[in-house]
């Protein structure tokens, strides 16, 4: 149980964390159609987070509903990736960020609905038509900026270089992973890395954006060693039900 | 005259006026301000609420509070739609808020201060939100009262959400029931004040009552916002900051006390507690992203000097 | 008790906020002698605020300390004013602040360093010989940046027009304070406003800034009722006791 | 010849060699890559203790922490100054930290993660960092000696105030002991990293012996912080993350494991979790900040020539 548990909790956090960071554009965006579609990203993202908790809840058996796991775990009990927990930055930046990671998710929720698992099958496949949009829509800003104006061309190129070293990191496969993928019950991710590179190639040509250079990859979001802003993140997140214990809201 | 007369008669018999309609100057410019006012309200009224998102203190309400505040987005898309059929761009629209030129429900000077205000909002100030656009919905202009129709459906779901939030808080700890009652004292008055002047002090109402814009008066709408809400009130355990309230049995209506108009006032010219940081949130989101609309404008003047391009190769 | 108690909290609230806004500082200064120079400041502040807290916490009686009353009251219950909350802004902002507050700390300070009560009039004496630095610090500052670049000029005129609704709430006197006045025990703010215009007035004109017109005052801060600023300062402030109620740090 | 003969005379005889004397040029050069390097070390070791001000949980905290990291940037003017004396500009020194051509001690390339990172710093971070300094107050160079004792004595205080910090946590909740044991796992190993290479890798290391320079190698001072440390680390009740820890009683010398050589050198080479936040949130700081300097500037400049000018009228 304590695998399909960390497991779990780990997809729950990726999404919750990239979620709570989209939302932070309301009442910044650029344009309204765009606060209209981050906050539908992270509208999509926070719901497969509550599904994904509430299921992680269910697996640990000790009565810690969707609640319990966002609030009232610390930084370092946080399971997600670092790519998610990076600063939103400039539009370029989070869409980068957010076609970094759907490029991602879409592939990979496409085998995660293949699970034995029937309720990550049914919260992965339920999640696969939503990645499908982000994946389109951060693709057609990144082309947009990438092959824009000289100023949006260089903000996009910046936020590939400052983000591609949080790339490795969503291919990773750590021994949780491991016996999971064995069992059918996780997707593996590391035979979608050709399709995630065709992705990312196939935009950033299009965008005029130079390709970074894969160097050392940043790593330690499923053993907790996180960046310092997940802290700062999770004490605006947290802040009410950290200051009345056992409320309801 | 005869045109405005044949307009009148289709006013009379609850006939739409539609875009390509003959209008009367009067009324076109009324309707732009109007559509234009609500349609900042919508867009202005999603930062106070915005305000909570990152702190909201369950996913439910997270969710909850981030796709109100996307639906209030979206209200706000149509009601520019709606008033560009009007011959005005949303350019001009946005640049004649963030110039205060044009102005927003006055309600969104106020600041949120607790998650209470999030249910107090959701509950009240859509609920007084409702009040003024039901009647919207049978307005003589088609693509508004159109536009009020989805508005309203959606904004019901959202004040039950917000009494709702309020339940949860008054049947909660101290605090939270604290919380509740501190945030309706802030915001009764200022809801009051949603409903317009006093119905003595409205200049203005004759016109648009005639081209059926308004079916009510202000004073009409507040009374029975005041009459509904009460009993809600007392159901929640929550005491209206009025001493003066009292159930006139005759009437059976509900008296309260006297709004304080020179605060209305002072709000509506620009000195309420938020509305130079509402205004400044919004212009410095729209200055500080004209680069990315420029990169739009600049992509799509690429691509299209790529398809004339490839267009002469083919026909060549 | 009661009014100097809710007298001290709001000196103290005063200090603290206003000691952690500078506080947000540092690693963003635009020199680092000013880093240096905006904590040290921070620190005067904070150390007010501490000595404040602490008397305050005796007058009531009640058990509660400096950090009690720091990290366990909601904004509500915060006592400052709404000056001192608003965010940094831009370097000139914060010397803008920074300048209104002194420009009436010090002259206040000295007043209430002749008070019947004794702590007070302690803490004041310390307070004035900082506050005596703040003000001669931030005009320095507002008068190179007024009479600065254009760039520099612009950005100073926005802070002087954005903060003049702020400076209103200095002078105002209350039931508690008129009572406290009346007893020797609180300083009148009203009869410092001619120094501290004289303060701003000469500093704004060598740094050939317009005054701002004097409209609508902001207030509310002695009743609680703050700027939408306040919650997420409180929020980062309160954070980890909030989180590990009890435990001693 | 006769220039460097005198010169080592000089340091052989423990005379300090001031800003005027002779010196060879590779001592000046090593010597301000040492001193720029430490005054970086400085300032972007305020970094990982900034991020923990406006959380410090007590005030008491809180103005310790804002007070050490004003002490570090004091520091940093002091050698900063210092370096300035051997014929280079704080302005050029700083262009080369932000580009990336001189670094600063690779410690601060981690994060603080938790409120026991910033015990740990102060505790294992400031004590390496005076294990590394104490024997540079005898350094050769007048001006790099005072500076450090004057650095010495403010972080003995630091170091002490951070083993408090670890204290009260080992005697708090569970939670604040798991943090206090989670900090120190994170940290050990880079801590021991600050005293350099193993003296079998290491370059360079006799002509920095010979002028007095460095007093002791990298792995005397690595040892001696070990042995002072770990019955430190004893009393406070935590677990160093190294199961090859063992005390040898024949040399009354804690044996410890092998050091991850090559993080070591991934992270002095820039692929540490922090290196680019560092660099980006100081050179971010400065390049936003340019407009400030200039207006200091242009001020002074306008100032010199009304000087200029009422001198000539006085003159008239």
């Amino acid at each position: 149980m304590q695998p399909l548990f960390d497991y779990t909790l780990r997809l729950a956090d990726n999404a919750l964390v990239l979620g709570h960071r989209l939302s932070e554009w309301i009442g910044h965006a650029p344009v309204l159609e765009e606060e209209l579609a981050l906050g539908n990203m992270g509208l999509d993202l926070i719901g497969q987070a509550r599904s994904l908790y509430a299921y992680a809840g269910e697996i640990e058996g000790k009565g810690r509903d969707e609640d319990a796991l966002a609030y009232l775990r610390d930084a370092v009990s946080y399971r997600n990736i670092l790519l998610v927990e990076q600063p939103n930055g400039d539009f370029a930046a989070t869409m980068m960020r957010q076609l970094m990671y759907a490029a991602f998710a879409y592939p990979f929720t496409t085998a995660l609905a293949k699970s034995k698992d029937a309720t990550l099958a049914a919260v992965a496949a339920k999640a696969e038509k939503e990645m499908a949009y982000h994946v389109r829509h951060s693709a057609e800003w990144i082309i947009r900026l990438g092959d824009g104006t000289e100023e949006s061309h260089a903000r996009t190129q910046a936020a590939a270089d400052e983000l591609w070293p949080f790339v490795g990191e969503m291919f990773e496969v750590d021994g949780v992973e491991r016996e999971l993928i064995a069992a059918g019950i996780a997707a593996d991710p590391v035979p979608l890395k050709a399709e995630w590179e065709r992705t990312l190639t196939r935009v950033l040509d299009e965008a005029t954006i130079a390709r970074p250079r894969d160097g050392w990859m940043q790593t330690g979001g499923r053993a907790g060693r996180h960046t310092e802003h997940l802290g700062h993140l999770l004490a605006d997140l947290q802040y009410l039900q950290r200051a009345h214990p056992g409320a309801t809201w | 005259a005869a045109l405005a007369a044949r307009f009148q008669a289709k006013v009379d018999a609850e006939e739409k006026i539609e875009p390509n309609d003959w209008m009367p100057e009067a009324y076109r410019k009324t309707l732009i301000r109007q559509i234009a006012q609500h349609a900042h309200s919508e867009i202005v009224g999603m930062l106070p609420e915005g305000n909570w998102i990152t702190r909201a203190p369950s996913l439910k309400r997270k969710a909850a509070l981030l796709a109100k505040v996307q639906d209030e987005g979206g209200h706000g898309l149509y009601l520019y739609a709606a008033a560009e059929t009007l011959g005005v761009s949303r350019e001009e629209l946005f640049e004649m808020l963030i110039s205060s030129r044009q102005k927003y429900s006055s309600i969104f000077n106020y600041p949120t201060l607790s998650w209470a205000d999030i249910g107090v909002i959701g509950w009240l100030v859509d609920g007084a939100a409702i009040m003024n656009q039901i009647p919207l919905c049978r307005c003589s202009y088609g693509p508004y009262a159109r536009a009020m129709i989805r508005v309203c459906k959606e904004e019901s779901f959202h004040q039950r959400q917000g009494f709702e939030i309020m339940l949860t808080l008054s049947r909660g700890t101290p605090e939270q029931k604290a919380m509740a009652q501190d945030a309706l004292n802030r915001w009764w008055w200022p809801v009051l004040m949603m409903f317009g002047p006093s119905d003595k002090e409205s200049a203005n109402t004759d016109a648009t009552m005639r081209w059926k814009i308004k079916r009510f008066t202000n004073d009409e709408l507040r009374q029975k916002f005041v009459d509904a809400t009460i009993p809600q009130a007392q159901h929640l355990g929550l005491t209206l900051p009025d001493p003066d309230l009292k159930f006139n049995e005759e009437t059976q209506h509900w008296e309260f006390g006297e709004i304080d108009w020179a605060e209305f006032k002072r709000v509506v010219a620009g000195d309420g507690p938020c509305n130079k940081q509402r205004i400044k949130q919004r212009k410095t989101a729209y200055e500080g992203g004209a680069w990315v609309r420029e990169a739009a404008t600049a992509y799509a003047e690429k691509r299209a000097a790529r398809a004339r391009g490839a267009a002469r190769i083919a026909a060549e």
